[in-house]
């Protein structure tokens, strides 16, 4: 059992880490051209940040195994976050 | 000093573990005080509203905070987040320890979280030096001020975090204390720090 | 039984602090005929320049200084009284305390806009002018915790129901007097001239009045509660000898 | 002030009747009279609050760091009126932060903590009071008091005030953070953690917004969305939770209607009891 869960940790460590490092592929700029604002680059960097959040949230913060009123709420705010960040990106983009 | 409240009249939670029982469905628990989960769930909040006055701001100015950006380094960021997903990892297996009651291991994994912090700290400390070397202070343009605002109020959180920790060293290193409950509310906590910094590392850093 | 060694001399000290008090304030020039809001910016400026005028300023300010927190361990007096009182919550005292300090504070700010306005005459009189309005305004307006203290001690008097109450009814009807007294200092701002301005009637003679009647008549039931205090101590303790 | 709807727990039961009448059995009957005073005295304060920055003064949401001289003396000239009665209102009534503080200091007097909780949090927020409100009364009084100044002196006092008044942080810091950990350490469960914890929001709210020192034009400006708008929001909803929490602590309070402990021995040895005793 014991180990079971190191493992299990273990696994989630390794798969938060290599996102992270998808990061250095992403967010690479060409140093020959100019940078320029990209949609892709910021809905993917946003995606995966929260993705690693709801990992987090679901893994090292056990709501895995809570209540399903904790469970929405921490989901819940994850929604929020993906709606605000990227509604206002886009929306700011499209006003401008 | 006394320990935290919480650790004396609530009796430590044995039948909450998962997989506790035999049946394959474990039983449903909420980790920690509900109390800091309602801190967690509100500071979250306040940081959705930093977030969005960030983005908005930014899409109003794009160029400016491209080329300010250019001038944070990636590799630092994706570094620091590393370090901060290590010590949310040991600070995870840390609880599993505790509640396995290998307190020992527990400890261990504690003190390595709190060394994690530090090392953090210390990267984050020399990237602001480097900036500043550089000529990007608190008030150069908006991008450094949201830039140093939001790192620098993480970094706030961060050193409370160690305040957190402290609290589960403590109860953990008497037989006498040893309180579940507090080292997942701190636990708790420490992830929060975590998960925040990710969404800053990308909207720092990555998103353009 | 609570311990009041030394409360006497704290109380004794009351004369003291109020003689020097009446000599700082008919020391300063501004106080005796108070000076009008509507003079102008030369003419302020000639005031402080005046060399009359500027040593009296200086000195009664440096007085003021020293001794307008003389006032504090009286205040704490009030407080012992009143926990005396028959309360369940310790609400009133804590209150008292709050206040106590924030009003010789208050007065310390307008002190030192005071002989800020005093350090350097010769300054710009635009300078001057409105160092001396900050004064005036800090001063005439400073009452927030004056009323407050006399409606807490009022409210504590009333409240106070046992047979021998420690301050009688008609200290709590007296405080709140005062307290209706002081009320209109509060909007001195709204007038350069007339009654209501800072030198008026009503925010400067009536204010300052109530303030003096109230300090002497709350140091003589407070003296008649200490000495009353002390006497039945003694007397229990009388009783308890023999027992 | 209509007090009685929420006293039912009382002992005692409070008669019906006009409003003022329960009030006069209150103040007559209620054990917890004095908790009561000093809370209706909170909600009170906050309305007054509300009522002079935000619609007399309109110094809440405060006025442009930005702005030119000339167009701070007409904002003074615009309000003119408003400043003068609203500060006056103020300067009449700040003493009501009193009662607020003794009841918090009071709540922490109820847990298991030593009392330099209570004392501590009680010296800070009687402090707060002149720096924190009183000192932009004064400068934006004086500010008001004479349109025809030279507009430089009127724009230093506008910068006074304003800086005074959101930028004095630590009373408040501190004093939350000291209320934060009392709630954290009690064991009488006066108030629940989760306040403990939003102290702790409260207090961070001090440092966002330490940046309008720095800053005279956006989110970060005393009048930014950052520095003014979040915070206030989270100042406001801390208000109202402790407003509300304190009521229900009252509420809890289990006060009998008998002699007061304190006095009962007082009374026994009373120089005229024992008098008759004797005889």
């Amino acid at each position: 059992m014991n180990a079971l869960i190191k493992k299990r940790l273990l696994v989630v460590w390794l798969v938060l880490a290599s996102i992270t490092l998808v990061y250095l592929w992403v967010g690479s700029v060409d140093p020959a051209s100019a940078v320029r604002p990209s949609a892709v680059v910021t809905s993917s960097a946003i995606v995966m940040a929260l993705i690693k959040v709801r990992i987090i949230f679901r893994e090292f913060m056990e709501t895995r195994h809570a209540p399903v009123l904790l469970r929405r709420l921490t989901d819940g705010w994850v929604v929020l976050m993906a709606v605000c960040l990227l509604g206002s990106y886009f929306f700011g983009m499209a006003i401008r | 000093m006394t320990d935290l409240a919480g650790a004396g009249p609530r009796p430590h939670r044995v039948d909450g573990k998962p997989d506790a029982k035999d049946g394959n469905k474990p039983a449903e628990f909420v980790p920690g005080q509900p109390d800091m989960w309602a801190f967690v769930l509100f500071e979250a909040l306040v940081f959705t509203s930093y977030f969005v006055v960030y983005m908005i701001f930014r899409t109003r100015s794009p160029e400016l905070y491209l080329q300010s950006q250019a001038h944070l380094s990636l590799r630092i960021g994706v570094f620091e987040t590393l370090v901060l997903l290590v010590s949310s990892w040991s600070m995870a297996r840390c609880v599993q320890a505790a509640r396995q009651g290998a307190y020992r291991s527990a400890l261990t994994n504690a003190l390595l979280t709190m060394f994690l912090g530090v090392v953090f700290l210390v990267a984050k400390v020399f990237e602001w030096t480097r900036l500043i070397r550089m000529g990007f202070g608190f008030s150069s343009n908006e991008f450094f001020s949201h830039y140093f605002f939001l790192t620098g109020i993480h970094f706030l959180h961060l050193l409370i975090g160690f305040v957190a920790v402290g609290v589960i060293v403590y109860q953990l290193r008497s037989p006498a204390r040893r309180s579940q409950e507090l080292v997942e509310t701190g636990a708790t906590y420490w992830h929060t720090v975590d998960f925040l910094w990710i969404v800053i590392f990308a909207l720092l850093y990555v998103v353009r | 039984m609570k311990r009041t060694d030394g409360e006497l001399i704290l109380f004794w000290t009351l004369p003291a602090v109020a003689i020097i008090w009446i000599a700082a304030f008919f020391l300063f020039p501004g106080f005796v005929h108070p000076m009008s809001p509507s003079m102008s910016a030369e003419q302020v400026a000639a005031f402080y320049r005046d060399p009359h005028n500027l040593s009296r300023i200086r000195y009664s300010m440096i007085l003021f200084n020293w001794f307008c927190v003389g006032l504090i361990p009286i205040l704490t007096l009030i407080v012992m009284q009143i926990r005396r009182m028959a309360h369940r919550t310790p609400i009133f005292s804590y209150c008292m305390l709050g206040i106590m300090a924030a009003g010789p504070t208050l007065f310390l700010v307008a002190n030192l806009f005071w002989l800020l306005a005093a350090f350097r005459p010769e300054r710009n009189p635009n300078l001057t002018q409105m160092f001396n309005d900050l004064a005036w305004v800090s001063f005439g307006s400073g009452v927030p915790f004056l009323i407050a203290q006399s409606v807490i001690l009022a409210l504590a008097i009333y409240l106070d129901r046992q047979s021998r109450p420690v301050f009688r009814p008609w200290v709590a009807h007296f405080n709140l007097v005062v307290a209706a007294a002081l009320a209109p200092a509060a909007f001195t701002g709204l007038a350069l001239g007339g009654p209501m301005a800072w030198d008026g009637a009503l925010p400067f003679w009536v204010r300052n009045v109530a303030i003096a009647l109230w300090i002497v008549v709350m140091g003589i039931v407070l003296g008649q509660a200490i000495y009353r205090q002390r006497a039945e101590d003694r007397q229990r303790v009388g009783d308890r000898v023999p027992a | 002030m209509s007090a009685p709807a929420t006293e039912a727990v009382s002992p005692l039961e409070a008669p019906s009747g006009s409003p003022l009448h329960r009030i006069a059995w209150h103040w007559r009957h209620n054990p917890k009279r004095e908790l009561w005073l000093a809370w209706w005295t909170i909600v009170a304060f906050y309305q007054l609050f509300f009522l002079v920055f935000f619609v007399l003064t309109r110094t809440q949401p405060p006025p442009s760091p930005g702005w030119d001289v000339a167009r701070v003396v007409q904002w003074f000239h615009h309000h003119h009126y408003g400043l003068l009665i609203g500060f006056g209102i103020m300067f009449l009534i700040t003493g009501m932060t009193a009662p607020s503080n003794a009841l918090i200091a009071y709540s922490m007097r109820r847990m298991s903590v030593s009392p330099a909780f209570a004392y501590s949090y009680l010296v800070l927020y009687s402090l707060s009071a002149i720096p924190g409100m009183l000192l932009m009364c004064i400068a934006l009084t004086v500010g008001a008091m004479r349109p025809d100044r030279d507009p430089e002196l009127i724009s230093w006092l506008y910068d006074f005030a304003f800086l005074s008044f959101v930028g004095t942080m630590g009373v408040f810091l501190i004093g939350s953070l000291v209320w934060m950990l009392a709630i954290l350490l009690d064991r009488n469960r006066v108030l629940p953690k989760w306040f403990g914890y939003l102290n702790l929001c409260n207090a961070l709210t001090e440092i966002v917004v330490s940046p309008a020192w720095i800053f005279k034009t956006g989110v970060f400006a005393w009048n930014g969305l950052i520095a003014w708008w979040i915070d206030m929001v989270v100042f406001g909803l801390y208000t109202g939770v402790f407003i509300f929490l304190l009521r229900r602590m009252i509420q809890r309070e289990g006060f009998g209607t008998g002699p007061l402990p304190d006095l009962a021995p007082t009374k026994e040895t009373d120089p005229s009891a024992l008098a008759e005793t004797a005889q």
